[in-house]
């Protein structure tokens, strides 16, 4: 494993980890302890990011990252709601939410699974068994399998060789475009924070809610994103009245 | 020798031989069995090996079988036999590899749904070590199913996935709980999601 | 477990663990017996598993013993053994043995890394086949490089990995793909931005 791997491999899941966080609250999993938890979500994601894979992120980290966001963008959603009270709810929204509790409900029943299996690993007695074919030795040390028996098999020939290395190097280009969509939609991302600060330096300031008129809903977690990616950069400066009002948005 | 004596003893004779986990039909063919007639002769002679103070057990996923050493032998082993599994798993590959155990054979897409996170890195990490066997979906194409190989079950000490502990409750419990909603449906979100490659997309 | 039974056990696990010939004392060793107890053990044990209708039995000449199978079963394990080895290859045997063919000598590690999964049953099965041979990585010690043999490329009709079809075509791609894939991605603060670079703008 490479080293990049090797960190994303030491962060849960964003469904265990959110998980986790609505536990720790004792909370039962309903929109309101969603809710609840977001903020520690959001911190908790800022510590994927920040971690020093984000210094230089493999593709991994990326994709880490960017599935850890489509959990925060519900999240961020239900806290819209009641943000942008006006904002109305269709089906699918509401689907979505109802699919996140679902999710959640299911891992809380595997939870103890895993706790089962991480115990049973820590206390291993293992058992062993004989390599194939143990009996038969190969010819000599030095150059083994060499001027042994020779089986072939019938498939073996120079058309099959290089049909399965070309299947190989198929799969290889999967991985390549995988990469490619993460960095697609990373870059709109980048390029609603270009937008936000485009916008700013006309007005100075604005607020989520006037950011957010005759957006979708996909656009307006992205400008909430932005906008708290800017605000840590300390390019911007946010402020909020009450628990549900409007963010205001100000050039620093 | 009996006739069912004999085909256990050829069994043996076989398992020893070849090492790594056979198939219960190719053991038939082998043995001259009538389809069928494999499972119970595996069952009989694991259960013989247990009931006799033997120094070595059957593994049997309902499939395959090996022959290994019993667990409580480990300690007097573990010289002679370099093991390469015990290094410790990372969160996200005990995460994954409890699914898989528990809930295998299940396809990537399932496993990520019920992650929430894309697991191609995790899969193929655990892949490498040995821990979890992957084959084809019989019902789809250019996808595979993932399961908990026999060096798992080896190095826990166990003698296949119904022995993990808490299988059956756990197993019923997630069936049961996803009976209603067969959805093989991905994270679908305004913002990145859990990205699908080719090989898994149906 | 009576203590005679299980060290009988005990030494029945050995016995199948080692698979060569190996000196009572190092079996008095290993079990921690009292020197001298060794050899009647391996006689009570010899003795039980020709009683019994087990599949195995003991070879001692005196100073070695080793486990195997029984006489009356080589029959049907050679044909067993030659239909295994004579089979067409598997899809896994046929991959693995095309990256040996056309990346070889190549290690263990990079098959694998390549590959995505442990191969160390594919190799073994591989090499008993003769189509790939293994000598000492010159540069590690205890690790092996594979390559095809002399007698796969004779099979194949050709005079070296070069005259594979697509050989120079495929060494570049596989090598493309493994250079560390240099990121174009720069990432600064909680959430990933892009700095473009000429390569990536479009």
């Amino acid at each position: 494993m490479s080293n990049y791997e090797l960190k994303t491999e030491q962060f849960s899941g964003p469904i265990e980890k959110l998980l986790e966080l609505i536990e720790k609250k004792k909370l039962e999993i309903t929109e309101v302890s969603l809710s609840a938890v977001t903020e520690d979500f959001l911190s908790y994601m800022r510590k994927v990011a920040d971690s020093d894979l984000a210094l230089k992120p493999s593709p991994m980290a990326l994709r880490l990252l960017a599935d850890f966001i489509a959990v925060a963008s519900r999240l961020i959603f239900l806290k819209s709601k009641s943000l942008l009270p006006d904002e109305e709810i269709n089906e699918d929204e509401e689907g979505e939410l109802k699919d996140l509790e679902y999710r959640l409900r299911l891992y809380s029943e595997l939870k103890p699974a895993i706790k089962a299996l991480a115990l049973a690993w820590r206390s291993v007695k293992p058992q062993y068994s004989r390599p194939y074919f143990m009996t038969h030795q190969f010819s000599s040390l030095e150059g083994a399998g060499e001027g042994a028996a020779f089986y072939p098999g019938g498939n073996v020939n120079l058309e099959s060789l290089a049909e399965a290395l070309n299947n190989l190097v198929a799969a290889f280009k999967d991985v390549e475009v995988d990469t490619q969509t993460i960095k697609e939609k990373v870059v709109s991302l980048e390029e609603k924070i270009k937008e936000i600060i485009a916008r700013l330096s006309e007005t100075a300031s604005s607020s989520l809610k006037s950011l957010s008129t005759s957006k979708t809903r996909s656009e307006i977690i992205v400008i909430f994103l932005a906008i708290l990616h800017l605000a840590r950069e300390q390019l911007v400066h946010l402020e909020q009245e009450g628990n549900f009002s409007d963010i205001m948005v100000r050039k620093k | 020798m009996q006739d069912q004596s004999k085909k256990i003893a050829e069994l043996e004779a076989l398992l020893f031989i070849h090492g790594e986990p056979i198939e219960i039909n190719k053991i038939e063919k082998i043995l001259g069995l009538v389809s069928g007639e494999g499972e119970p002769l595996v069952n009989q002679f694991s259960e013989e090996l247990r009931a006799s103070g033997r120094g070595l057990r059957l593994v049997f996923d309902g499939e395959k079988t090996q022959m290994v050493t019993k667990p409580e032998f480990a300690k007097i082993l573990e010289d002679f036999v370099k093991e390469e599994l015990s290094a410790d798993l990372t969160p996200a590959g005990l995460e994954a590899l409890s699914i898989i155990s528990y809930l295998g054979p299940i396809s990537r897409s399932r496993l990520e749904y019920l992650r929430g996170v894309n697991s191609m890195f995790t899969l193929r990490s655990l892949m490498l070590r040995g821990l979890i066997a992957r084959a084809q979906d019989p019902k789809r194409a250019n996808a595979y199913l993932y399961r908990a190989s026999f060096d798992l079950f080896k190095h826990l000490g166990i003698g296949g996935p119904k022995e993990l502990p808490g299988y059956e409750k756990f197993n019923s419990l997630v069936k049961k709980f996803e009976a209603p909603q067969e959805q093989e449906v991905m994270v679908s979100g305004p913002l990145p999601t859990v990205v699908t490659d080719e090989k898994n997309a149906s």
